[in-house]
């Protein structure tokens, strides 16, 4: 029920800014919004018995942030760390609390303002993805860019409960 | 607002605050008789002497005339002329209010209105009948002087090579003689040597009784030339000493002992110099610099005693609000700088340049510091908020007709500035609650056979992570029947259904949930503890209560040390760091020389069995495994267990850092927190990890059983 | 005995002959001592003997003396007074006898001589008296008749007194007599037995003495083996050197000193024999010696002679060689820098490479740069994007930036895959260089053993020559050498002449001159080493044996 | 020590003891001196002493210090005494409450 509304919103705002990566192959999107900052890759320090998807935490200026592999949380093979293997700062909000999350992504490429012309709806299926994850789907050229929706892809609460899963 | 009134303000706030707690003690019931109530009301006087005092420099006057009364009238109570009484009291504590009312009308509108003029003639009126006949008794002025009477007694031990080095001592007497009344004159010949006597060294000793309006560095200057080998103590007359000791006691500013002596006059700066520098060499080191002031005669251990009170007063009343925000940005930054400093560590490591190794050295010993003052800055001890109870009890209580006393426990726990403030709300409610429905009234109390003072007790420890909080009342407890009621009144809860105690106690968060029939101005509205309960998780922390109908309620608050400091003990297994509170540490042992049960997982620690848990496969870490396992033994109220790891480095106090709620409940791990080297370590959840233990070893035993009769030998060395 | 040195045997004999003595000396005192004491005995009992005769003659003249007295009395006696006298006298006398009878009494009794005669004696005479003494009272004084008429009373009266007394006397007398010849008789038998033991002893120690004597000087002869004047002289004519001198032995004493002598003598012959025949062998050896030395000596210098020319041969083939050496060094250090051209070249290529290489390395920093200069950026353009409205300018400008950074970027991956394309041209160049490099090395080796070979023949030569050198030296010393032999020789055969002179001096027995030397030879074939150079050298010699044995020992001499 | 010779002493045995006539400065200066000469008395404090300070212009605190000594070195039951004091070294004793004649605490 959420993607219609999503698009309405998106063409009433006429265009968006996302931050655009890659993930494998794949080119995604995330709302300007929520990314706070693009880091390289290091000094990660696992976090015991966590699920895969979640890589470890950094140390981000004083700040323990944790950093989770969202080629796993998509679904896809994990990441494997590369020279432009970076970390993707995103901001997110639970329970009117901010909290801060760092993502893995193959590489970025930059800050696209997207029309929302140019964005389709979520297809029901073929993105291989949890539709709910989708925003929407943006036409760049030849290339399309999924828009995820970081709320629900980084939804607090579903990590957490993943994790528990994790214990028992 | 210019700079001194600033301090003005915050400083009679303080003054005034310590008022009101010496008040408070008053009012617990003190013997008149007793040094300490002496104590007591010198500081209430000297409070009122001192804000009066200041308030004229800023010309304050209506603070000013109103003090000075209150100022003449704790006066006499100190002369004993006046008795302390609750009515008394009360009215005082108002004069405080009264006080602090006019101080800020002055700090917001730089005059005193009209009606807080007329509050403050009120309550003066209130005050005559215990005001003197004669308003201008004893006016404070008459401290500052010297009296006449009485002389300073010096013992003078000249060094043998005073004449050599053309020092006359008789001059030094003339000088002395030239200051005062010599009073008396003693020459000690004991040092005269019967035979090798050389009469060009010098063996006499003098005690001189010198009288007159003196200070101790006058008659310090005697002796400029021949202090340096001669043993000279000055002790003043007993007026001069009592007067030194309301001068300490009036101290301002100065919050040192050492300077608090100096500029009172008690000793003098060369004996200071003289005492800390005695402080630095190492057998008198970490002796306290007041003993070792006794110890050199400088001065005498009343002096000391005094100035150090004073100087505890000023400690805890010196608080300057700072936000929490700029404190974590601080404590950020200094993250940072600690990292960087590494890096510059890492890097200068290849040159060999002395100066730059030293100058990296030196930096490296001033981040530490710096890190440990911010650390230090954000934590305080939670003594400060209770103590404010003790106003909100007594007032309570008072209105309500219920006499309560109020009993803090571990006051000196310390916790996050910011939680502290954030604390403040919810534990006056919880308590205004305990007032209110716990404790009962005297009435019952009486028929119920209970002790007809309630009792309050605030206690705050630290538990393995956690600062806990009780608020503990020894009165009716929680109707739970009519709880209930209420409960499916508002439909809460479904008539008919068996519910716990403990699920119905926890109604009593419940927004909107009151019990209390006949709404007070303080509690019965509902109000409160669903607020309390919202803000103890905004802590991230959790409330919890406990009630025996009729014995009592406790409730407990729960939070994380967030942002707390704690005293770890840093250890490492499998590569990966991790922190045991200190507080938690038994002791440590080499892994390979304890005795461990054949085939369990228990070593035995003085005939006492120890489940132990291996870190690295307790939280799966994959990671170079060393055979040079350590233990640590670990304990958490009376349950034991120990944590095998692969290093331990030692002690360190680490910031305490909450994981992320991606985390969700992580078992064993109860934060995180950053190394000096920017690296992260998981403080253990101590009692998470022996449960874990416990268990572990339950079902491990079970296992090796079975791989004992497989493999026996090989089993129990892994 | 024979054990003692004949010092020890003289010495015996001088103790006993000195023993002797001093027992005869000492035997014959003690005879004549005991002769003495003897003979003075026997002389007391004479003289006691005489006393007594002494003392009878005094009393038989007494007694004639009072007879007389009674005479006179008789005649004298008319006038009274004359009577009176008388007869005093006549009692006197008397008394006088019986005195001496006394005596004899008791110096008879002390000698134990016979008393009965003198007591008998004794009484006669008392008888007498008193007869006397009556006839007397029958005289009367006037009566010239009345001694007539008395005188017929005592007539016959005396005469068996008197005769009494002569007897006696002459018995002592007699005895007395017999005493002496007894003490006469007796101290002869005395002497006799004396001397004769005295004489018995002395003859007894003279034998004794006599026998020692007698044989220690037997024993010397024994020693000695002859009469010592002729070993003397046997002696002195060795000594001459006349060993041709026979010694007959008398006794057949073995180790006398003649027999030594005798001993010595035929040994002397024999080595001395021994010493003249090999003197003469020695002589006609050092002869063949000197000669020998001689030829050899000739034939050194010519030898020598042909080594020098040898030598300076050898000194010019050195030369040749050493001058194609030094050629053969050039060349090789030619061939060197040639090879050292080649490698160096080869590290030019390789540092080219590592340098291209580095170009690369430094281009990724380049590339991370840009790269982080996007990232930076992009966080700013997200910056700017968050920061909405107000962003925009920025963003762009960020945007720009990073525009920038991804050109740099791809500039920078240009100049790497160029970098990198250069490298590879290097690296094939290199890789040229390198097969090349191989031949290089393999000329420039085989220059190189050439140059070595060469240069280990110079050695080789420079050995051949140091060798000749030796050869010419050692020759030189062989001439000398020989020269020296030669001259010793003469040296050695004049010695063996002065030798065989010395020799001479013995005048050996005829009969053994002959044995000598044959006693020699077949003393001695068995001692040299048998096969000799010498017999090849001298075959024809072989063809008479006679002549041989004289050759053997003189070769054996000369090769001993 | 002492340059020239500011002091000198007198020493004659009276009945009752000895006695000790000081003139010229009893100073810093001339204590050692002072000292030599009074140990040349032979069992100096064997026997009661009496001091004559009369001719003494000047007194500091080594001359006190040494007149103490003196004192002390006293045997039991021998006194010292001073019999004169010049005036102008009074205010000496005045100051150190010492009694001139007995050189005992003025003040006890």
């Amino acid at each position: 029920m959420k993607t219609p509304a999503q698009t309405v919103e998106v063409n009433s705002a006429s265009k968006q800014q996302f931050l655009t990566f890659c993930i494998g192959s794949e080119k995604f999107g995330m709302a300007l919004a929520q990314t706070r900052e693009v880091i390289e890759y290091g000094g990660i320090t696992q976090v015991p018995l966590m699920p895969a998807f979640l890589t470890g935490v950094i140390n981000l200026r004083g700040e323990v942030v944790p950093v989770i592999d969202l080629a796993v949380r998509l679904g896809r093979p994990p990441i494997e760390i590369r020279r432009r293997t970076c970390i993707i700062i995103v901001e997110m909000q639970h329970e009117g609390q901010q909290f801060t999350l760092g993502l893995l992504a193959d590489s970025v490429y930059e800050v696209l303002e997207i029309d929302a012309d140019a964005v389709d709806p979520a297809p029901a299926f073929g993105a291989n993805l949890r539709a709910d994850f989708i925003l929407g789907i943006a036409r760049q050229g030849e290339e399309f860019i999924v828009l995820l929706d970081a709320d629900r892809t980084l939804s607090l609460r579903e990590l957490a409960k993943l994790v528990e899963a994790e214990f028992d | 607002m210019d700079i001194p009134i600033e301090t003005f303000v915050t400083e009679s706030r303080e003054l005034l605050a310590l008022m009101e707690a010496g008040l408070l003690k008053l009012e617990a019931g003190l013997d008149s008789a007793s040094s300490e109530y002496q104590e007591v009301v010198n500081e209430i006087f000297r409070a009122a002497h001192t804000i009066k005092g200041s308030a004229g420099l800023f010309g304050l006057d209506a603070v000013v005339a109103f003090t000075h009364t209150v100022e003449n009238l704790m006066d006499c109570v100190r002369e004993g002329s006046v008795g302390i009484s609750a009515e008394l009291i009360g009215l005082l504590l108002q004069c405080s209010d009264h006080m602090a009312a006019l101080v800020d009308a002055y700090i917001q509108t730089g005059s005193a209105p009209e009606t807080l003029v007329k509050n403050g003639e009120q309550l003066l009126m209130s005050l005559t009948p215990w005001l003197p006949r004669a308003a201008e008794a004893a006016s404070p002025q008459a401290v500052e002087e010297v009296s006449e009477s009485g002389c300073w007694h010096i013992s003078l031990r000249l060094g043998r090579d005073t004449l050599r080095n053309g020092m006359d001592p008789l001059a030094i007497l003339r000088y002395l003689a030239g200051l005062g009344e010599l009073r008396y004159c003693e020459v000690i010949d004991d040092d005269l040597p019967l035979e090798d006597f050389d009469p060009e060294n010098f063996y006499l000793g003098f005690v001189v009784g010198l009288a007159g309006p003196l200070k101790k560095s006058d008659i310090e200057d005697a002796f400029v030339f021949v202090r340096d080998e001669a043993e000279i103590s000055i002790v003043p007359p007993q007026e001069t000493r009592e007067q030194l000791l309301r001068l300490i006691q009036s101290q301002q500013g100065k919050s040192r002992l050492g300077e608090m002596l100096v500029c009172s006059g008690a000793i003098t700066q060369r004996e200071l110099e003289a005492a800390l520098h005695q402080q630095k060499d190492p057998e008198t080191l970490k002796k306290p610099l007041g003993e070792i002031l006794v110890a050199n005669k400088s001065t005498s251990e009343q002096l000391v005693d005094a100035a150090l009170a004073r100087q505890r007063q000023k400690n805890s009343a010196r608080m300057i609000r700072v936000d929490a925000e700029r404190l974590d940005s601080l404590i950020n930054l200094i993250g940072e700088l600690v990292i960087n400093r590494q890096r510059v560590d890492l890097l200068t490591s290849g040159y060999v340049d002395q100066d730059l190794q030293e100058a990296v050295a030196s930096l490296a010993g001033l981040t530490e510091q710096v890190r440990d003052a911010a650390l230090n800055l954000r934590m305080v001890a939670i003594g400060e908020t209770f103590h404010r109870f003790k106003r909100i009890v007594r007032d309570t209580a008072q209105e309500l007709g219920k006499d309560i006393e109020l009993v803090l426990q571990g006051e000196d726990t310390e916790l996050d500035r910011s939680m502290v403030e954030k604390l403040t709300d919810p534990l006056t409610h919880i308590v205004r609650n305990a007032i209110d429905h716990g404790i009962e009234s005297r009435e019952r109390r009486a028929e119920s056979g209970k002790p007809l003072r309630g009792t309050i007790k605030l206690s705050a420890y630290h538990d393995a992570g956690n600062v806990v909080i009780e608020i503990q009342d020894d009165g009716g407890g929680i109707n739970t029947e009519r709880v209930r009621e209420r409960a499916i009144e508002k439909g809460l809860l479904e008539a008919g259904v068996e519910y716990s105690e403990h699920q119905i106690h926890q109604l009593i968060f419940h927004p909107g949930f009151s019990t209390a029939e006949k709404i007070t101005n303080m509690s019965g509205r509902g109000v409160g503890m669903d607020v309390v309960k919202r803000n103890v998780e905004d802590l991230q922390g959790v409330v919890d209560i406990k009630s025996h109908r009729g014995q009592g309620t406790l409730i407990t608050v729960r939070l994380p040390l967030t942002l707390a400091i704690i005293d770890g003990f840093h250890v490492n297994s499998a590569g990966t760091h991790f922190i045991v509170p200190q507080a938690t540490v038994v002791e440590c042992l080499d892994f390979n020389s304890v005795r461990r049960l054949e085939g369990g997982s228990s070593i035995q620690l003085r005939g006492e069995l120890v489940p132990y848990v291996h870190l690295q496969e307790l939280l799966e870490l994959s990671g170079q495994v060393n055979q040079q396992k350590k233990l640590v033994v670990v304990q958490f109220g009376d349950e034991r267990a120990a944590v095998v790891v692969d290093e331990l480095y030692g002690e360190l106090q680490t910031v305490v850092k909450p994981l992320s709620p991606v985390f969700g409940t992580l078992k064993g791990i109860g934060g995180c927190s950053l190394l000096g080297n920017g690296e992260i370590a998981f403080i253990l959840d101590v009692p998470q990890l022996i449960a874990l233990a416990t268990a572990d070893e339950v079902h491990r035993t079970a296992n090796s059983a079975l791989m004992a009769r497989r493999h026996a030998p090989s089993d129990h060395l892994h | 005995m024979r054990k003692l040195s004949l010092k020890a045997k003289i010495a015996i004999l001088a103790l006993l002959i000195g023993g002797a003595m001093i027992f005869l000396g000492s035997f014959g005192f003690q005879q004549l001592g005991a002769m003495d004491r003897y003979v003075a005995q026997r002389l007391g009992d004479v003289e006691n003997n005489v006393d007594v005769l002494m003392e009878m003659e005094s009393a038989h003249l007494k007694f004639k003396v009072q007879v007389q007295e009674w005479k006179n009395i008789l005649l004298r006696g008319n006038d009274p007074e004359q009577f009176l006298r008388y007869v005093n006298n006549f009692t006197q006398v008397e008394r006088e006898v019986a005195q001496d009878l006394n005596d004899v009494l008791t110096k008879l009794t002390a000698i134990g001589g016979n008393t009965a005669a003198v007591m008998a004696l004794q009484v006669n005479m008392q008888k007498l008296g008193a007869d006397y003494r009556k006839a007397l009272e029958s005289f009367e004084p006037g009566d010239p008749m009345a001694g007539s008429k008395v005188d017929q009373l005592v007539q016959g009266m005396d005469r068996d007194a008197s005769e009494g007394m002569t007897t006696l006397a002459e018995q002592t007398e007699h005895a007395f007599a017999e005493l002496i010849a007894d003490v006469k008789t007796r101290i002869n038998e005395h002497a006799a037995s004396a001397s004769r033991t005295y004489v018995m002893t002395v003859v007894i120690f003279i034998a004794l003495v006599l026998g020692a004597v007698g044989f220690v000087f037997f024993d010397l002869y024994a020693l000695l083996g002859g009469e010592p004047a002729y070993a003397v002289s046997i002696v002195r004519q060795v000594a001459e050197g006349r060993l041709d001198t026979e010694i007959e032995l008398k006794g057949k004493s073995r180790q006398s000193l003649l027999q030594d002598i005798a001993a010595m003598k035929d040994r002397l012959t024999q080595i001395i024999g021994d010493v003249r025949n090999s003197a003469d062998a020695l002589a006609s050896a050092s002869e063949e010696v000197n000669t020998t030395a001689q030829s050899l000596a000739r034939g050194a210098s010519t030898q020598a002679a042909s080594v020098e020319e040898t030598s300076a041969v050898m000194e010019q083939a050195a030369a040749s060689i050493a001058r194609n050496n030094e050629n053969a060094a050039v060349t090789d250090r030619m061939a060197q820098q040639a090879f050292q051209d080649a490698s160096r070249g080869g590290d030019a290529v390789a540092e080219t490479v590592t340098a291209m290489q580095k170009i690369a390395e430094r281009i990724s920093v380049i590339d991370d740069i840009a790269y982080q200069t996007n990232l930076l950026a992009l966080n700013a353009a997200i910056e700017a994007g968050r920061a909405g409205e107000h962003g925009r300018g920025f963003a762009v400008v960020a945007s720009e930036v990073r525009k920038l950074a991804e050109r740099s970027q791809v500039a920078a991956r240009d100049i790497g895959e160029l970098a990198t394309t250069t490298v590879k041209r290097a690296e094939l160049a290199g890789s040229m260089l390198q097969q090349m490099l191989p031949s290089i090395q393999k000329t420039a080796d085989l220059v190189q053993e050439i140059a070595a070979a060469s240069a280990e023949q110079s050695t080789g030569v420079q050995q051949i020559n140091s060798a000749i050198a030796q050869v010419s030296t050692t020759m030189q010393q062989n001439a000398a050498a020989s020269e020296e032999l030669s001259a010793t020789s003469e040296e050695m055969s004049t010695q063996a002449i002065s030798l065989k002179e010395n020799i001479d001096f013995f005048t050996l027995p005829v009969m053994r001159d002959r044995k000598a030397p044959l006693k020699f030879v077949a003393k001695n074939p068995s001692k040299p080493s048998a096969p000799r150079p010498v017999a090849e050298r001298k075959p024809a010699e072989k063809r008479l044996p006679g002549a041989l044995e004289d050759d053997d020992d003189q070769h054996f001499v000369k090769y001993d | 020590m002492s340059g020239y010779l500011a002091v000198d002493i007198q020493h004659s045995k009276g009945k009752t003891g000895e006695k000790i006539a000081i003139t010229g400065e009893l100073t810093i200066y001339t204590v050692t001196e002072l000292l030599r000469r009074l140990r040349a008395i032979p069992d100096l404090g064997k026997k009661n002493l009496t001091l004559d300070l009369s001719a003494v212009e000047q007194l500091d605190g080594a001359g006190v210090q040494l007149l103490l000594q003196l004192k002390k070195r006293m045997a039991e039951d021998r006194t010292l005494r001073v019999n004169a004091v010049n005036p102008l070294i009074e205010p000496v004793f005045q100051l150190l409450h010492l009694n001139p004649k007995t050189l005992c605490d003025a003040t006890a």
